[in-house]
């Protein structure tokens, strides 16, 4: 498995190996026609080392986070955890990857906002 | 007659211990027992009595006799070396002494007890007489002077000072190896001192006690009487006055299986247990009132019969201090004198 | 006491007992001992004072085995451990003529000789059923006072009530002692490192004489054969050859009278070594109450032991 | 020899294992090959109840490092109650041995079914380990048995 | 002093290729007892047996260790190769050295130790063993069957037949089960009450067998061969033997308002009811909560019309006790609660339905006399759609997680006979996976795609949508298809996971039998004892044990009552001899022993004992030895160690801790 397949799984706290090919992800999601990759194959993009060309679908954009896949798994999958996390994956190949805490004070302007900061965190937290 | 400051007894103790083992009264844990001198160790020479004797110093509560271990088919025995070491008991009372040379008869006549011997032989014994004696002790009884020194060497408290004097070849070489910390000392010092403490001993209650009733040839008259019967009821079977007295001298001897090997080792035992003297058949005294009147009958009349009269007991009175039922030597004796 | 020992002279004379198991006057005034009194003649030498503090409902096993009944003497603890043995089948109810009899707190000579009092010959205004709170000790050596509040044993200062659980009459008042939490020891012990845990019982231990006394005196220790003297577990032992076997006796001790030990001091009261034996049977009890509900044996004669009974929700071993 | 390293101890572990669940974890461990260390030795009973608390401290007397005593799960006892006893018992000896300073580790109480031969296999591996790094049992042995 | 022979097996390579089996006979050559040691490569083969039966006799042997696999395996091999030998089965000791030592270690050197150490230990134990009997007690020739489902009628009738007694207590008014609830069966389409009729009235008319309806099981006591049981039945209010069966009193009962169970709630019953025509019994009862003469007081209409004087509203529960020498465990199963599933709008929609309840819809016999039609408003459904696995295979803590097994079955039987009666009507199911392992399953599943036009589409339902026209809209996905489907239905029919009746909890712990996570009994062996539980004496039938189609549950019935009729065909059992025995002489008599004692096995006696010249009357605990199993909870609930227990002795254990820890 590359490091690529690793680092979504970390991030995502997925076993896709626990995906018994039900659908009902599919079947429950709202944007299923807007996506190319389809959420009830996102398990099997990630174990048959093709998580680049998840990272780079539509689907990444397309995902509502709705959780409705998560819900309604019957095996506990959580497909939508996958899609965010090949979405964080882009983020953080986009921004290079992210920043030890310490190395943050001398990169931030004077006049930067708190909030900004703390909303950059929330988001970038993993 | 020497003497030394109170104050400079630390200097002693750690000169003495310096070259060969020293045991005296400590504290440890709110119990003052005989045990090993080192610097941390709390001294309570102001005690009077110990709570066990200082017997386990020479007949110890268990000890190893030898093991043996058994490899493809035969026995191996390794027998256990003896005390060669020398070492010194200091602050011993008088009755515990005297009781010393009651164990002496039995250990070491023949056959000699070699594990008692060897320790006998590389003590030397200081003793200290009782400033304050006890209500409970009766010394006096058995013609013990708890004023008077025994042992190797006699020693006293007297207000700030320690005074001592060698009575054997062994206290002399005590004496001379540690007479660089000592001053000399006035006989008369300690004569009134003697005397005070006889004052003392006259006061208290047990001393007097009286022993005309006991003693050689008396089991007809006493083992029969049905005193036993009432004086027995509130024991508790329990081996407290048998394991603090100075004198019973009672072993069992067990193996204990470690692991590849067996050690085989004596320990006290009590005539208050039911598996006293237990043998194949069962056991000689099977009620508690024959267990209670052994106890009583050996210190008082058999003992007697086989050594000349004297008495297994020396009047330390632990066992009056200590029995949880508060039945005790003296309340036996005094129960038949009422009923004579 | 007077008042007891006429009722006592009184219910053998009318043949109600047979017998009374009371306590009998010592050599100094504090070496009371536990007495069989068959005639009303021998209760000359009754006494109840504050040194009374065996607790005499062991005895009554053997008083169960001999004709006719017995009058004995309970303080409010000792009817605990009296429920206790009932509840065993140990002794029978109706062999005992129960006199409750008030308490106003047993005394601990160790604490009174502990402020120095030696050569004691007499002690005064220990009586138990006098308000009088003043101990006057005779010595040879001069005399001295004490509050008799202040010389009482361990268990009385956290006296488990002045309620008799089992009785035919009571006579005397109790008094109230408590002055110290039951358990405050225990937390302590508890609060220690592993290491100091171990070096406190080491040295507490260490001072072992294997006498058997605690377990002699103990009422709940009742059996005709104690595994230490069987040889059932190949467990037999008459002395501590290795600082392994007195651990081993004192748990295995504490654990057999785990849900059935009345807290009722003995043990302590009676160890030659002022070893605080108490400190193992009321961890078992603080634990029992914590885990399994408030559990006090011997306050009746139905409860099931802790130890035989169970929920389905029990706490897992070494999860508390 | 008192073993000092870790790598070089081998403690001695003993582990009452009771007939119905425990005991057949065990085989079934072994039939599926899950391997644990071989400082395990397992005494079979007949149920979990049947483990007297003389046995454990017999056991750390005569030099074990630890002792684990494995039964079925509460509810799931062949003779329907036996465990339910056991775990109390075990409970209360449990507290009283850290109570009286032996650390709290070197036992253990496990439920393990018939069934559940991986469970049977990584308790024996994390006791083991949890026992190599308390190192040698020194507080409750008896000194005679230490060769 | 023990003559110990010690027998190392080989087990072929399976104990040899990682332990030294030489040296592990050498080594215990050097303990204590052992005259004997060798290794062999197939102990429990004939040759080996034999080798042992030479040993004991060259060499004068009173005990034996075999180092071999578990004793779990062949324990009761070698104590037979024992006996044979001429030494009692219970001097023999297993030293396991095959599934807890060489198959869990590499190293040879470890294993070997290991080896020796298990040996060592055996060997401790056996020279503390001495020879136990086997203890003889009597088998009551009567059976239970808990249950009167297909399960229970069949295992019933085959031990009637065999000619013992047979009670059947079942908990609803009638026998029959859930079968009697189907319409029709997979894979032949024969009608489930024309084939399980006939053996409801087999069972009532059977001589042998007694039912017990309206009754459950209160109390269990006693052990394989003795067992006694408390039936509570319960109050009927109508006398059985009085009753004709006429029907009068629930044509005229004016309390009609009940959902009746049998109609899964679909339809109503009166308050006096047989939930249904063909009821074994045919006597009705009476619900108490319906009831308005035991509610009110008032009413008494029942009584009034019976001709028979059968009504009688003072009836009370009554307990029956019997005693019995086996046990049948047939207490089948439920539909699980759909609570969890609010996305298929079951709770929100009469039109969402479950299996069971379209069986009732198509039934003759059922609220819509096997009309097809919606029960929302009665009108016959165009579009029907199917979800498989519902609640089955569920890894998430809202279902189950096994396969309920029998759905891809009875769905396919469905779609294909609303298909062949209306041909009009379409037919979709979604499934995960078709399941069809069995004779005739796959072809009968293929012949509903292909003969009659069911719409199987591969993908999990995601959501059921009620729609303000009383249409539902059902969106799935078709994987194979690639897209999203969104269908409009008209009905939804929900294949349901199955779970054993909730009543089994209760009564596994009664009867000690175990169960498992999912509520589901455990077999004493998964592949060889698949009918009996751990507990003798008591065996497994039907869907209790695990999710079953009828044929199966009905092969296992046969097979649960030929293990019961081999077991009453006995005369008598021997007994574990293993069990706990008192030391008079050091008994207290404190009763603690007993009050651990799960089987009542301990009593008290008072008995004269002579301890050691003193003679007198002491209370000591006795051990029925036929009563107790030897758990052991005695010996140590016991400080004086007066209680001990039989081949697992406080000293036989403390020698194994001994040479463990050597």
């Amino acid at each position: 498995m590359s490091n690529r397949e690793e680092k979504v799984l970390q991030i995502s706290g997925v076993n896709p190996r626990k995906c018994m090919k039900c659908g009902k992800c599919s079947a429950s999601c709202p944007s299923y026609d807007e996506m190319d990759i389809k959420p009830h194959q996102f398990v099997s993009y990630v174990l048959n080392g093709r998580t680049k060309a998840l990272a780079e679908s539509k689907s990444v954009e397309k995902c509502l986070a709705c959780f409705a896949c998560v819900e309604r798994c019957p095996r506990n999958v959580e497909p939508a955890k996958i899609i965010d996390a090949a979405r964080q994956l882009n983020v953080r190949q986009r921004y290079g990857d992210t920043l030890s805490a310490n190395d943050i004070p001398s990169l931030i302007d004077e006049d930067t906002p708190q909030q900004l900061l703390v909303s950059a965190f929330r988001k970038y937290k993993r | 007659m020497k003497k030394i400051n109170l104050n400079k007894l630390k200097e002693l103790f750690a000169y003495i211990s310096e070259k060969s083992s020293l045991f005296l009264p400590i504290e440890s844990a709110n119990s003052i027992n005989f045990g090993m001198y080192d610097e941390k160790a709390k001294v309570r020479l102001d005690v009077l009595k110990t709570s066990k004797s200082p017997k386990d110093l020479f007949f110890p509560q268990s000890e190893t006799l030898y093991s043996c271990q058994s490899a493809k088919g035969k026995i191996s025995i390794e027998p256990q070396a003896l005390q060669n070491d020398e070492f010194v008991v200091f602050g011993m009372k008088n009755c515990d002494f005297a009781a010393l040379e009651i164990l002496d008869k039995v250990f070491l006549s023949e056959p000699v007890d070699t594990f008692y011997k060897a320790r006998r032989d590389n003590a030397t014994i200081v003793t200290l007489a009782c400033a304050r004696p006890s209500e409970s002790c009766f010394c006096k009884a058995y013609g013990i002077d708890c004023a008077q020194g025994a042992g190797d060497v006699s020693a006293w408290i007297i207000g700030e000072y320690f005074y001592w004097c060698a009575n054997t070849q062994k206290g002399v070489a005590l004496l001379e190896k540690t007479a660089h910390l000592f001053e000399d000392a006035d006989e008369a010092d300690v004569e009134s001192a003697k005397a005070q403490i006889r004052d003392i001993v006259a006061k208290m209650p047990l001393m007097s006690l009286d022993l005309k009733n006991w003693g050689k040839g008396k089991t007809a008259e006493k083992f029969d009487s049905p005193l036993w019967d009432e004086l027995y009821k509130p024991c508790l079977a329990c081996g407290t006055c048998t394991f603090v007295c100075p004198t019973c001298q009672c072993y069992d001897i067990k193996d204990y299986k470690a692991g590849e090997k067996v050690v085989r080792y004596r320990c006290w035992d009590s005539c208050m247990y039911s598996d006293f003297t237990m043998m194949a058949h069962g056991n000689n005294r099977t009620s508690q009132m024959q267990r209670f009147r052994q106890r009583f009958m050996h210190k008082l009349v058999y003992f007697p019969d086989n050594n000349d009269g004297v008495f297994s007991c020396t009047g330390c009175g632990r066992c009056v201090d200590k029995c949880p039922a508060s039945l005790n030597i003296v309340k036996v004796i005094k129960a038949f004198d009422k009923e004579a | 006491m007077q008042e007891l020992k006429n009722r006592i002279k009184q219910l053998m004379e009318e043949n109600v007992a047979q017998r009374a198991l009371g306590w009998k006057k010592g050599e100094f005034g504090y070496d009371a001992q536990a007495a069989f009194f068959e005639s009303t003649d021998e209760l000359d030498d009754f006494v109840y004072n504050g040194f009374c503090g065996a607790n005499l409902s062991k005895y009554m096993i053997e008083a169960c085995k001999k004709e006719g009944r017995t009058i004995i003497c309970l303080k409010p603890c000792d009817t605990y451990s009296f429920n206790q043995l009932l509840k065993e089948h140990r002794i029978q109810r109706e062999k005992a003529y129960i006199i409750g009899v008030g308490c106003k707190g047993t005394l601990d000579i160790s604490k009174i000789k502990a402020n120095g009092i030696e050569g004691i010959v007499d002690i005064e205004g220990a009586d138990m059923f006098s308000s009088e709170n003043l101990l006057k000790i005779k010595t040879v050596y001069g005399d001295h006072e004490l509050a008799y509040s202040d010389a009482l044993l361990e268990r009385c200062n956290c006296c488990k009530g002045k309620e008799h659980m089992i009785f035919d009459e009571i006579i005397g008042e109790s008094a109230d002692t408590v002055s110290a939490d039951r358990f405050e020891q225990i937390e302590k012990i508890e609060q220690l490192t592993s290491i100091e845990k171990f070096e406190f019982f080491r040295n507490e231990l260490s001072k072992c004489i294997r006498c058997n006394a605690c377990r002699n005196a103990c009422p709940a220790c009742n059996c005709r054969k104690c595994v230490f003297d069987s040889d059932k577990f190949d467990s037999a032992q008459k002395a501590n050859s290795d600082s392994f076997e007195e651990k081993m006796f004192h748990i295995i001790r504490a654990f057999h009278v785990a849900g059935r030990c009345t807290d009722c001091g003995e043990c302590s009261r009676v160890c030659p070594q002022n070893i605080p034996l108490h400190l193992f049977n009321r961890k078992f009890i603080k634990d029992i109450n914590m885990l399994y509900g408030d559990f006090s044996a011997g306050s009746n004669c139905e409860e099931n032991c802790p130890l035989t009974s169970y929920s389905f929700d029990d706490a897992e071993p070494g999860k508390i | 020899m008192p073993m000092n390293s870790t790598e070089s101890f081998a403690p001695k572990i003993v582990a009452f294992c009771c007939n119905w669940c425990s005991y057949a974890g065990a085989d079934l461990a072994g039939s599926s090959r899950l391997a644990y260390p071989a400082d395990v030795k397992i005494i079979k009973v007949p149920c979990s109840c049947r483990v007297n608390p003389m046995f454990i401290l017999r056991a750390f007397e005569k030099g074990a490092d630890g002792v684990i005593i494995c039964g079925c799960h509460p509810g799931d006892c062949h003779y329907s109650t036996g465990n339910y006893y056991a775990r109390r018992r075990m409970t209360l000896l449990f507290s009283m041995l850290e109570y009286i300073g032996i650390e709290k580790d070197r036992v253990r109480v496990e439920w393990v079914s018939a069934a559940e031969a991986v469970k049977f296999s990584e308790t024996m591996n994390s006791f083991v380990l949890q026992i190599k790094n308390l190192g040698e049992n020194v507080r409750l042995g008896d000194l005679r048995c230490k060769s | 002093m023990q003559r110990i022979g010690v027998f190392v097996c080989h087990c072929g390579s399976n104990i040899a290729a990682t332990v030294d089996v030489k040296r592990v006979a050498l080594a215990m050559l050097s303990e204590n007892g052992v005259v004997f040691a060798d290794d062999y490569q197939y102990m429990c083969s004939e040759s080996g047996q034999l080798k042992i039966a030479q040993a004991v006799k060259e060499h004068n042997l009173t005990g034996l260790v075999i180092c071999s696999c578990s004793p779990r395996m062949h324990e009761a091999t070698f104590r037979k190769a024992a006996e044979k030998a001429g030494i009692n089965p219970y001097m023999v000791e297993i030293a396991n050295i095959r599934e807890q030592c060489s198959w869990i270690h590499k190293d040879i050197e470890q294993a070997t130790q290991k080896a020796i150490i298990l040996a060592r230990a055996a060997v401790a134990k056996v020279n503390l063993n001495s020879p136990l009997i086997a203890g003889k007690s009597p088998v009551k020739k009567r059976a239970l069957v808990i249950g009167g489902g297909i399960a229970g009628i069949q295992t019933a009738l085959d031990i009637a037949d065999a000619g013992f007694e047979v009670d059947i207590v079942e908990k609803t008014p009638s026998i029959g089960g859930k079968m009697s609830q189907l319409d029709k069966t997979f894979p032949t389409l024969d009608c489930s009450a024309c084939i399980l009729t006939p053996k409801m009235v087999d069972c009532a008319a059977h001589e042998k067998i007694t039912i017990f309806t309206y009754s459950e099981v209160e109390n269990v006591s006693g052990f394989v061969g003795n067992f006694t049981v408390d039936i509570k039945k319960k109050a009927r209010y109508v006398d059985s033997a009085k009753c004709t069966g006429c029907g009068l009193c629930q044509e005229k009962c004016p309390s009609k308002k009940a959902l009746s169970e049998f109609n899964c709630g679909l339809s109503n019953r009166s308050a006096i009811y047989t939930p249904f025509a063909q009821a074994v019994p045919n006597v009705p009862v009476i619900d108490p909560l319906q009831c308005i003469k035991l509610k009110t007081g008032k009413c008494g209409l029942c009584e009034k019309v019976c001709a028979a004087n059968a009504i009688d509203y003072t009836q009370k529960d009554e307990i029956i006790t019997r005693e019995y020498g086996a046990i049948v465990v047939a207490t089948g199963f439920d539909v699980i609660n759909l609570d969890n599933y609010d996305e298929y709008a079951y709770s929100q929609s009469k039109d969402v339905i479950t299996s069971l309840e379209l069986e009732r819809i198509m039934n003759a016999a059922g609220p819509t006399k096997g009309h097809l039609e919606r029960m929302s408003d009665g009108k016959a459904p165009k579009n029907i759609v199917f979800v498989q696995c519902v609640g089955s295979r569920c890894a998430d803590n809202k279902g189950k997680s096994y396969c309920s097994k029998i759905c891809c079955m009875y769905t396919a039987k469905h779609a294909m006979l609303i298909r062949d009666k209306y041909p009009d009507v379409n037919v979709s199911v979604f499934y995960i996976d078709v399941r069809t392992p069995g004779k005739n399953f796959d072809e009968f599943y293929r012949r509903a795609v292909e003969e009659y036009g069911v719409n199987y589409i591969k993908g999990q339902v995601g959501k059921v949508t009620p729609e303000p026209d009383g249409s539902l809209t059902v969106h799935g996905v078709d994987l194979i298809d690639g897209r999203q489907v969104k269908i409009s239905a008209d009905m939804v029919v929900l294949a349901a996971a199955i779970e054993p009746n909730a009543s089994v909890r209760q009564l596994a712990t009664q009867l000690t039998a175990s169960i498992d996570t999912n509520n589901f009994l455990t077999e004493a062996h998964p592949k060889l004892r698949p009918v009996e539980s751990p507990t003798a004496g008591v065996f497994l039938s039907g869907v209790c044990q695990g999710p079953k189609d009828i044929p199966e549950t009905v092969s296992q019935a046969g097979a649960a009552a030929a293990k019961v009729i081999g077991l009453l065909a006995k005369n008598e059992l021997t007994t574990n001899p293993c069990t706990a025995h008192s030391d008079e002489l050091l008994c207290n008599g404190c009763s603690a022993c007993a009050n651990v004692c799960p089987y009542g096995a301990i009593s008290y006696q008072d008995k004269e004992v002579n301890d050691h010249g003193i003679r007198e009357t002491r209370r000591i605990a006795m051990v029925n030895t036929a009563l107790c199993q030897g758990c052991g909870a005695c010996t140590v609930t016991c400080p004086s160690g007066a209680m001990d227990l039989n081949g697992f002795s406080n000293k036989q254990i403390i020698a194994e801790v001994d040479a463990i820890c050597r």
